[in-house]
């Protein structure tokens, strides 16, 4: 019906991962426009060390002052629900970050002052992966991880 | 004491009626002589469904013509009525008769490219292609592997099937009909007839069984 | 005698145990795709679809330069609100029971002058069933929330009612399928897909009332139309012609046995 | 042109919650067509929320945002009758302004 895949045919992963378009390619067919905010090299970065160091976030600490509120399993990857939640005085940015997905960052958000530390979004998982919520708050850098399960849905024609 | 519990058990069917959301009006019953309603007899239903379906691809109209073992389990009130009783069985053992046991032998597969195939849903609908491999279906219905989550429950859990019944002869033999043609034992199963109909072939139902019987297969760790 | 007796206990308990813990896996994993159905509830992008179905009905177009606000779906020409809670039914121009996109059909021909032949025939991806698509979404959402009054009292509105019940029994093709396959039967599920058992009241009202819908697999809003269209894909049956009687009945009886829920169209679903 | 986006904001207890739910494809770039081919990525890279002409968050996203992207939060102070204007700029440089009223 859609998405349906077997975690052993690797042809069928193939074909489910490029539905949501979430194969190893990274983001090369980005077309280079020039941007004075968006951060490409932080988009564009794979695997999380990468991505922290273009975030400027060096090595963040884990803090149990981050919530990441979501489902432990999403029925589809093409829309996971996500909220993150931080309790850290002087919040000022929110990152969410998917492991296994083929650039990691799927989104940022530099916040006032006025905001609550509280964003709910939604994001495309290629697969099961860790979940990292990064906050920035007082210019140190922190995070909580969750794993969402990503599972198959239909009836898989 | 028995007020008090006359009242908790009104309380509590009032939330059961509640929660059920049984507050709905129960739809019309079918009639228990097994029609279908005066306007829905077989000349008008032939209309609608001639009328209401297209050739698409590989899924042709000629797929609406049933087969006698279909058209004996299209009507629910008279699937087990006593006038069909010769039917059922004269039935059940045609499908019996389709059962083709392996040509070479060799009853039990690759349990890995069992595993694909039962998680595979694919093939024979309008958007598949000819002459590609069809999928087993059988995750929509069962569970089978601890691993895999998303499994439906229609059928059986089939978790641990060969370390729960071994792999006498019997029970080899008996597995490979009830993938081969469900119905020949349960004359209305809900499971498809894979091999009587040419949904899996020969090696692809070897692989099946290698899934369920095989000690090495996850089925049976 | 005593050995097969305690073989046959053991066979049992083993049995019992490895259903509880399966049951206890069922469980957790029911309640994570309960808690991520629940987070999709808030923000449907249906509501898109919602804004520019009423645009379109709005819009003049067609060969009369007209738009769809005299279009009668059964409570009166122009009046939307309530209508899809009613339907499908009953129609005297047309002699006919007519789902919502059977009767928009007739309004495009009636009001607009279109030849509806090629947006019958088109994909359900395709522009050309886009508008429909989101007139649906807009109808619906004008019965958020009211009771399903579907009447089964017209000869013809039990008749189209019997009839899809007949077809909801029928089985065939290479599967052996019919729709009672599936939703036969009450708690079961196909996948981590929970199955409405549609002969009860409250399982039609589980389909009925949350169709159309918004899908995140593919990004699309769904009429109820296209939803049977695939059931019948997935049935292996041919396709069934769009807003044709198949489809009517197949609506009916899932309308006709849900009366009395509420709508809570448009939905959102896996 | 690209479509209207869908703002809901309501203050509660001085605190205004904003809802906003865009439409955009948010193609990865990686996704082929029909014929073989990639379609190029197209998703909305930059976003910014004024609350009463004061801009109170900016976002960046990736091509893994969902499509027809959703994002709620929260933002200390307001009043109903406050204006919320939302712009996104996607990576062709499209770009779509809309406001609300909060209720």
């Amino acid at each position: 019906m859609n998405t349906n895949t077997t975690r052993f045919d690797r042809r069928q992963i193939l074909k489910a991962a490029s539905g949501l378009g979430l194969v190893a390619l990274g983001t090369s067919m980005v077309p280079s426009m020039a941007f004075a905010a968006w951060n490409k090299a932080a988009f564009e970065a794979k695997g999380m060390s990468d991505t922290y160091n273009a975030l400027g976030a060096g090595s963040p600490s884990n803090s149990n002052d981050i919530q990441i509120v979501a489902s432990d399993i999403a029925e589809n990857g093409a829309v996971v629900p996500v909220t993150a939640v931080s309790k850290i005085p002087n919040t000022e940015q929110i990152s969410i970050l998917v492991e296994k997905n083929p650039s990691a960052l799927a989104a940022l958000f530099d916040l006032t002052a006025d905001v609550v530390p509280e964003i709910t979004t939604r994001i495309k998982m290629g697969q099961t992966s860790n979940v990292t919520v990064l906050v920035k708050a007082g210019g140190k850098y922190y995070t909580a991880t969750k794993e969402i399960k990503v599972t198959l849905g239909g009836c898989g024609g | 004491m028995m007020t008090f519990k006359k009242k908790t058990t009104v309380v509590l069917s009032l939330l059961a009626a509640m929660t059920a959301g049984s507050v709905l009006a129960a739809p019309p019953a079918l009639p228990k002589d097994g029609s279908w309603g005066s306007g829905a007899g077989d000349a008008n239903f032939d209309t609608m469904m001639q009328s209401g379906f297209q050739s698409k691809g590989i899924a042709t109209t000629e797929r609406l013509k049933q087969d006698p073992t279909q058209k004996l389990c299209s009507n629910p009130t008279t699937i087990y009525s006593a006038k069909n009783t010769a039917l059922r069985e004269k039935l059940q053992g045609e499908n019996e008769a389709s059962i083709k046991y392996p040509s070479n032998g060799n009853w039990l597969g690759n349990w890995k490219n069992g595993e694909k195939i039962a998680q595979s849903g694919k093939g024979l609908t309008w958007s598949d292609k000819a002459g590609e491999a069809n999928g087993g279906n059988c995750y929509n219905c069962h569970q089978i592997t601890k691993e895999e989550l998303a499994y439906g429950t229609i059928g059986p859990s089939l978790y641990n099937y060969g370390k729960l019944r071994g792999n006498s002869e019997e029970t080899i033999r008996y597995t490979w009909g009830k993938i081969f043609n469900a119905k020949a034992t349960n004359i209305c199963s809900l499971m498809p007839r894979a091999g009587a109909m040419g949904v899996l072939n020969e090696d692809q139902i070897r692989d099946l069984m290698a899934l369920l019987l095989d000690p090495e297969s996850p089925v049976n760790k | 005698m005593r050995a097969p007796h305690i073989k046959a206990s053991l066979f049992v308990v083993i049995a019992l145990a490895f259903s509880v813990s399966s049951q206890a896996q069922q469980d957790s994993t029911s309640a994570g795709i309960e808690a991520y159905r629940e987070a999709l509830q808030d923000g449907n992008p249906a509501d898109l679809y919602v804004d520019s179905g009423a645009e379109i009905w709005k819009k003049k177009a067609g060969p009369k330069e007209a738009s769809l606000e005299k279009c009668d779906l059964g409570l009166g020409p122009g009046k939307v609100k309530g209508a899809y809670a009613q339907l499908p039914r009953y129609f005297k121009d047309t002699n006919k029971v007519q789902d919502l996109e059977s009767r928009l059909l007739t309004c495009m021909e009636k009001l607009q002058g279109v030849d509806t032949t090629e947006i019958v025939k088109a994909a359900f991806s395709s522009p050309k069933k886009a508008d429909l698509v989101a007139l649906s979404a807009y109808i619906s959402a004008e019965s958020k929330g009211m009771k399903v009054k579907v009447s089964l009292a017209h000869p013809k509105e039990r008749q189209m009612y019997d009839l899809g019940r007949r077809l909801f029994y029928y089985e065939a093709g290479p599967y052996d399928f019919a729709c009672a396959t599936c939703h036969g039967q009450d708690g079961k599920r196909i996948r981590l897909q929970d199955l409405p058992y549609i002969p009860s009241a409250e399982g039609a009202a589980k389909g009925w009332t949350t169709w159309p819908a918004y899908r995140v697999s593919s990004g699309q809003m769904w009429s109820m139309q296209w939803r049977i269209n695939d059931c019948f894909r997935q049935q292996r049956f041919p396709e069934p012609i769009y807003a044709s009687d198949v489809t009517v009945a197949i609506s009916s009886f899932m309308a006709g046995n849900s009366n009395g829920s509420v709508m809570q169209t448009p939905g959102i679903k896996r | 042109m690209a479509n209207p986006m869908k703002i809901r904001a309501t203050n509660k207890d001085g605190i205004t919650e904003i809802k906003i739910l865009m439409n955009h494809e948010m193609e990865t770039g990686q996704r082929k067509d029909a014929s073989g081919n990639l379609i190029p990525a197209w998703f909305i890279n930059e976003v910014n929320v004024d609350l009463n002409g004061k801009s109170v968050l900016k976002a960046e996203w990736g091509p893994s945002v969902s499509k027809n992207p959703y994002m709620a939060f929260k933002v200390k102070g307001g009043k109903a009758g406050d204006k919320v204007v939302c712009t996104w700029t996607d990576n062709k440089g499209d770009k779509r302004t809309d406001e609300a009223t909060v209720s």
